[in-house]
């Protein structure tokens, strides 16, 4: 406000810009990543040096985002345990094993991304740049894994995606993302066949689902294949992430007397939602909800939880083993359904779930691409999971290497599991589809 | 413009050119990333303090405009192919215009009861565009890897995108300190003192308050245009978060409100705090693992609380309070 | 649409909107009195919920005396809390409070995400089903709606009718004023806060009684509840009673006649032009 | 006096009222350029609501407001202001974070002559120094005691560089030397041709001051004319007989 401006600061200005010049000179000099000592997660198991007997011993740093805190903060934890459970098994190996002797120890490096896409792009440059990590895992959902695909990219370096089940992420011409998930286009149209098997004579199927964008594009999805199938979807409507009650929308879909209804969102509205079928009796032959089911929580709602179909990608009750893959002329490799289903209990006191599942098998696909090239060379080992064709604890596992889906899972089928009462009217999960891994037969819902 | 001969000015311009530039000379592309994120916090920042910290009217909702001009710039890239630049700009004008409309009848309202209808505007936007199917509705729009080709590769948009982020940054500063030191500014102050003494005094307030909130929504609507360019991918959730907004807020509280390097100051700090919050190494205690991210939201809570309680100016503010004679050059 | 859905949805609406109302009144309160918008109050429900499955599911107490407990729980932890994060600042520019009580909303979800998680928890009731045919009502959602009046009467009760709930009242119309009387103000501040962090306790634990929730759930009664109060006239507790019952039967009806992802978009704008047009609420005196 | 081609102001039967309360009914008044204009009045009377309604912050319910011959009615304060009415306020409005002087320079930056910052920070430098503020022009207006307000109030109003100056209540509250010193502060004022309407309750200043004497009971008018004869008149004796002290200093400051 005053005009007159002293001198001294002129001076003051002009001294500013000489130590920003300075600043901005000095850093080109003196490297500023230290070099990156891979802080190893404290679950790492015993100490690794020991292993390599006559080898030299190379560490690899795998690098992620986890989100730590925010709305992922679950699915992404158990995503974490399934890595860090496939760490500890290698590390208690004694690492991976290459045919010249050379004992490849990984050690993981992670951070916190808030369930937020503000820092996802700075972490992984971070991790590429400063950390010297050698592969990259994505964040956990498809918004994510999106954005730190344009940085792995760029860097040529391989990303494997796990909880990441966007069809459209992988339709971009990605060259280093390979994909685990099952697309989320077959989210549900498994789930319409199984109709087709159970009840012929069903005809109307209602299609609820969260707005948000990984429900909408399984809901998108599977409105086409139901159609396309010669049945008529008589509700399509999405509700918003955040409701709690849906009492009049039940009453809503219940008007259109729907066969079956498919969709839901996340484990909140998905749970409360078939609490809610279940409490107004609303009679649809078929329940199949997104996320929700597979958790064990979900009995939690009692009776509701009954009949209930979810999608999962994976359960600790299916059947791929070495002589599944015997039988499918595909080669089996790595740990069992069983072995992967115990450790996990005995480390974590919990069933493992599909997220867990992905987190172990994306160390677990590193491990097996890493002793095919006998080599961490990235060019070799992208070489090598495009023709990668196999059978694991997971499923079967099959890139697209179309140049442009590449890296799109075209292996892993989803498999969907239901609720069901035991004899002595307890809760069991039992996969029901496909046919060929079911522990019992599917069943059509009905009100007590 | 007087103001532009402002020696105050050009060494707040130094100083944060300076450090932006380190980057662009040594490639170091990590340093590039915090930068982009801390400039990204000084522009939502230094706009939302120009309507909160000069008008004094609390703006919450104030990502609305954030998530407008990333919207509308993404809408023209993806559909009419147009530069990022011109899109960029229009998504800018687009906000700023939104920004005229809501204002005129918004700010007539006063304290709480703005601040409550600013969060009611986010939200109506972020629900409206989950349903917007031209906008993608709640899966959003995303770039096909190959947009970036236009720009040299992915690699090159991201320096494109920092450089973006530099200019805008840096203009966001020179307007609020311009803003601040002029006539027009100095109406705005007196609005945030005493609304109806302004109007005897000669201010028109609903005029200067409107012109106030385009300020505060122009550059955020850069910003947004230069995230999601980055981010490849634009999401209702992500682009109308209610709690960046609120973040901004407290960037603004932290550095010292109404000053023009407060909310500088602000957003280096919480974004550095949060920065070293997330990346610490986590600590074991009795066993269990306790990383500082999962306990970060409490610290930072923590934190905040305490500047909010006892050092209730801001550092800049509580520069200016202890040292009187600061008043003159800390502005 | 046929009239039986049409009956059964408002009936549905109604019942969510008593619940909606008494998730807003303790926000509404403490505005009214000390102009204070308290943004932990989301966090707050949540903090409701969670101290209702503690006591229920994990000590095994039936759910309604657990209710009992998180309500003096409640008051206890909003009296603390208002001399921690409130008491400082409450005559500081509105930005401060806000960010104030902000703050705390940060570090109950922030350790609320350490200890729980963002998992899903509920607390499973079954007090049966009411009602036939298309036209039911769960026997939790009867004693949620019950339990809404009878607070929603307390509360009048003890504001109108007592003399602390008096020496409240005036704190509320005139701070000062009310001090020169020799209330103490002070007293009255906290225990107004006590009392708003008491009722969105409560509203929480009924909540959870009926659906699920995670330690994020809060925020979105939180936002509902800004919703709530303008309809009813900020700063009035038996105007958010109305209030949510309005948002409860819109958001019942609207949903049969659109998307419901629609639905919010409403509400939302006609909580920005209720803001503008009526300031007071739908049936504020003054304009 | 002065003949009525230099009318500056002309109230024209205004009405104002607030719900059912009639706070100004149907009130008529003429102001020349160059006099001291005093409104007196019991509390309640009516006073600062005249007020409001010739600087625009109400519009009145009926009737018309001449500023210069223009019609000013229902115009918002801010355009009253760069028309030259600049006015203080009974209750002190200090632009409390911004300093003294920046307080007169909004005076000075949105007035009359709408100046540019460094123009108005020249004019705000003379005023301080004409009230007597100068030693307080970097102090935050908040921190100013109440006299300084008072003539913080009018430095803001006089750096306006207003034709017309609206002043209530400046007296109220200051101790008597700081009344003598606003008086000569009023009178300098007025000998720069600042035409002043002053609302006063202190009666011996108002009689001394002005030129001609405004009485308001009950929104209306019940006298008007020189000092002495109001003062004598026997309605406005009874107007104050609610009030004895009041009439009591009516008679006095007459005398």
């Amino acid at each position: 406000m005053s005009p007159r401006i002293p001198r001294s600061l002129w001076i003051a200005a002009l001294l500013t810009l000489a130590v920003v010049i300075l600043a901005a000179c000095a850093p080109a000099a003196a490297p500023t990543s230290a070099p990156a000592t891979a802080a190893p997660q404290p679950s790492t198991g015993p100490a690794p040096t020991t292993a390599s007997t006559g080898g030299q011993t190379k560490n690899i740093i795998i690098g992620f985002t986890a989100s730590q805190t925010g709305s992922n903060n679950v699915e992404s934890g158990k995503q974490l345990q399934g890595l860090q459970l496939w760490l500890s098994d290698v590390t208690k190996a004694g690492g991976i094993k290459l045919k010249d002797g050379t004992v490849v120890m990984p050690s993981l490096k992670f951070y916190d991304d808030e369930s937020k896409a503000d820092r996802v792009q700075a972490l992984y440059t971070q991790l590429i740049n400063q950390d010297k990590v050698d592969f990259l895992i994505s964040p956990y959902s498809s918004g994510l894994a999106k954005s730190a695909a344009i940085i792995s990219e760029q860097y040529g370096k391989l990303m494997i995606t796990t909880g990441a089940a966007d069809d459209a992420t992988m339709e971009q011409g990605f060259k280093n993302t390979y994909q685990l998930y099952t697309p989320a286009s077959q989210y549900l149209s498994g789930a319409i066949d199984l109709l087709g098997k159970l009840s012929p004579s069903a005809k109307k199927i209602a299609i609820v689902y969260s707005k948000d964008a990984f429900s909408t594009t399984v809901a998108q999805f599977a409105n086409t294949y139901a159609t396309s199938h010669g049945y008529s979807v008589v509700v399509n409507e999405g509700y918003d992430p955040s409701t709690t009650d849906f009492s009049s929308f039940i009453n809503k879909i219940a008007a259109a007397s729907p066969d079956a209804i498919m969709g839901g969102g996340h484990f909140a509205d998905g749970s409360t939602f078939a609490k809610q079928l279940f409490d107004k009796k609303i009679p649809a032959q078929m329940l199949v909800l997104l996320v929700a089911p597979p958790a064990p929580t979900f009995t939690q709602i009692g009776d509701g939880a009954q009949y209930v179909i979810g999608p999962s990608q994976w359960e600790p009750q299916v059947t791929y083993s070495a002589d599944a893959a015997k039988a499918a002329n595909l080669p089996w490799y790595g740990i069992s359904v069983t072995d992967f289903t115990a450790e996990f209990k005995a480390k974590y006191n919990a069933d493992p779930s599909y997220h867990a599942a992905g987190g172990y098998m994306a160390g677990l696909l590193l491990q097996k691409a890493i002793e095919d090239t006998n080599s961490i060379d990235p060019t070799a080992i992208k070489a090598d999971l495009d023709k990668l064709d196999l059978l694991t604890f997971y499923g079967h596992i099959k890139f697209s290497t179309d140049a442009k889906t590449h890296g799109k899972q075209i292996g892993h089928e989803m498999v969907y599991m239901q609720w069901q009462k035991d004899a002595s009217g307890n809760f069991v999960k039992q996969i029901v589809w496909p046919l060929t891994a079911k522990t019992a037969d599917a069943q059509l819902r009905k009100l007590p | 413009m007087k103001n532009l001969l402002n020696p105050y000015l050009w060494i707040i311009l130094l100083v944060v050119g300076g450090i932006s530039v380190v980057p662009i000379l040594t490639g170091d592309a990590s340093m590039r990333e915090d930068l982009f994120l801390i400039l990204m916090l000084v522009v939502l920042a230094s706009s939302v303090n120009i309507i909160t910290g000069y008008t004094g009217y609390v703006s919450f909702g104030n990502i609305v405009f954030f998530g407008l001009g990333g919207y509308f710039a993404f809408y023209l890239m993806q559909n009419f192919e147009t530069n990022f630049v011109l899109a960029a700009l229009v998504g800018g004008v687009g906000a700023s215009i939104v920004a005229v409309l809501i204002g005129i009848p918004v700010l007539r309202l006063r304290g709480a009861y703005f601040a409550l209808a600013t969060i009611g505007i986010n939200e109506a936007m972020r629900t409206f565009v989950a349903n917007f199917d031209p906008f993608g509705g709640s899966v959003g729009m995303f770039f096909n890897y190959s947009v970036y080709n236009a720009y040299g590769g992915a690699k090159n948009a991201l320096w494109f995108a920092y450089d973006g982020i530099v200019v805008v940054a840096l203009a966001t500063i020179a307007a609020s300190f311009l803003i601040k030191k002029s006539k027009f500014g100095l109406g705005l102050l007196a609005i945030r003192e005493d609304q109806d003494a302004a109007k005897v005094l000669g201010i028109d307030p609903a005029r200067a308050k409107v012109i106030a909130y385009t300020f505060s929504a122009f550059f955020p609507a850069l910003a947004g245009a230069l995230f999601f360019f980055k981010n490849g991918i634009i999401e209702p959730d992500v682009a109308f978060d209610l709690l960046r907004s609120i973040e901004a807020l407290v960037m603004v509280m932290l550095g010292g409100y109404g000053t023009v390097v407060g909310p500088i100051v602000g957003a280096t700090v919480y974004e550095r705090i949060t920065a070293l919050l997330i990346t610490a190494p986590s600590i074991t205690v009795l066993g269990v693992s306790l990383g500082f991210s999962q306990l970060h939201l409490a610290i930072a809570g923590f934190l905040l609380l305490l500047i909010v309680l006892f050092v209730t100016a801001g550092f800049v503010g509580w520069l200016r309070q202890r040292f009187p004679r600061t008043r003159r050059y800390l502005e | 649409m046929n009239l039986a859905v049409l009956v059964s949805s408002s009936i549905d609406g109604l019942m969510l909107g008593f619940i909606y109302g008494l998730a807003a009144m303790g926000l509404t309160l403490i505005f009214g009195v000390m102009r204070v918008i308290n943004l932990a109050h989301g966090a707050v429900i949540t903090l409701g919920m969670f101290a209702l499955y503690l006591f229920s599911v994990q000590l095994g107490l039936n759910p309604y005396l657990a209710l009992v407990l998180t309500l003096f729980l409640g008051l206890a932890f909003g009296v603390v809390m208002y001399f921690i994060s409130v008491h400082r600042v409450i005559n500081a520019p509105e930005l401060t409070t806000l960010l104030a009580t902000f703050s705390v909303d940060l570090i109950i979800v922030g350790v609320g995400t350490a200890i729980f998680t963002t998992s899903p928890f509920s607390v499973n009731v079954d007090l049966g089903t009411y009602g036939s045919g298309e036209i039911t009502v769960l026997g939790t959602k009867i004693v949620a709606v019950l339990a809404a009046i009878l607070i929603t009467v307390a509360l009048y009760y003890f504001l109108y009718r007592t003399r602390i709930g008096k020496s409240i009242r005036a704190v509320a119309n005139n701070r000062s004023a009310a001090e020169l009387m020799g209330i103490n103000t002070t007293a009255m501040l906290a225990l107004s806060f006590g009392l708003g962090t008491m009722l969105a306790m409560i509203s929480g634990g009924l909540i959870a009684t009926l659906f699920t929730f995670t330690i994020l759930t809060g925020d979105d009664y939180q936002t509902k509840s800004f919703v709530i109060v303008v309809i009813g006239g900020l700063g009035n507790p038996t105007g958010a009673l109305v209030g949510g019952i309005l948002l409860g039967l819109l958001e019942g009806i609207a949903t049969l006649f659109m998307q419901p992802s629609w639905v919010p978009v409403i509400e939302y704008v006609a909580f920005v032009l209720i803001l503008l047009l009526r300031p007071n609420g739908l049936f504020g005196a003054r304009a | 006096m002065t003949n009525t081609a230099s009318v500056i102001l002309a109230v024209e039967n205004v009405s104002m009222r607030f719900g059912g309360l009639v706070a100004l009914d149907r009130v008529s008044l003429t102001v020349h350029e160059g006099e001291i204009f005093g409104i007196i009045g019991p509390n309640g009377a009516g006073k600062t609501t005249l007020f409001n309604v010739i600087n625009g912050v109400y519009a009145p319910h009926e009737g018309r407001i001449l500023f210069r011959g223009e019609d000013i009615t229902g115009m918002p304060p801010f355009q009253a202001s760069r028309r030259g009415i600049a006015r203080t306020h009974q209750v002190v409005r200090p632009l409390g974070e911004l300093t003294t002087k920046e307080n007169a320079m909004v005076g000075a930056c949105f007035g009359r002559e709408n100046l540019s910052l460094e123009k108005s920070s020249i004019v705000a430098d003379e005023i301080l120094e004409f009230v007597g503020l100068a030693a307080r022009q970097d102090m935050l207006a908040g921190k100013l005691n109440i006299a300084q307000k008072k003539r913080l109030e009018m430095a803001r109003a006089l750096a306006a560089r207003p034709l017309l100056l609206l002043l209530d209540e400046v007296l109220a509250g200051l101790n008597p030397q700081e009344v003598a010193e606003m008086l000569t502060v009023i009178r300098k004022i007025r000998d720069q041709g600042v035409t002043i309407i002053m609302i006063e309750h202190l009666m011996h200043a108002v009689m001394n001051l002005s030129d001609r004497v405004f009485v308001l009971d009950y929104g209306a008018k019940i006298a008007e004319g020189a000092p002495q004869a109001v003062s004598s008149d026997p309605r406005v004796i009874e107007a104050y007989l609610g009030d004895p002290k009041m009439a009591q200093r009516l008679l006095e400051g007459s005398a």
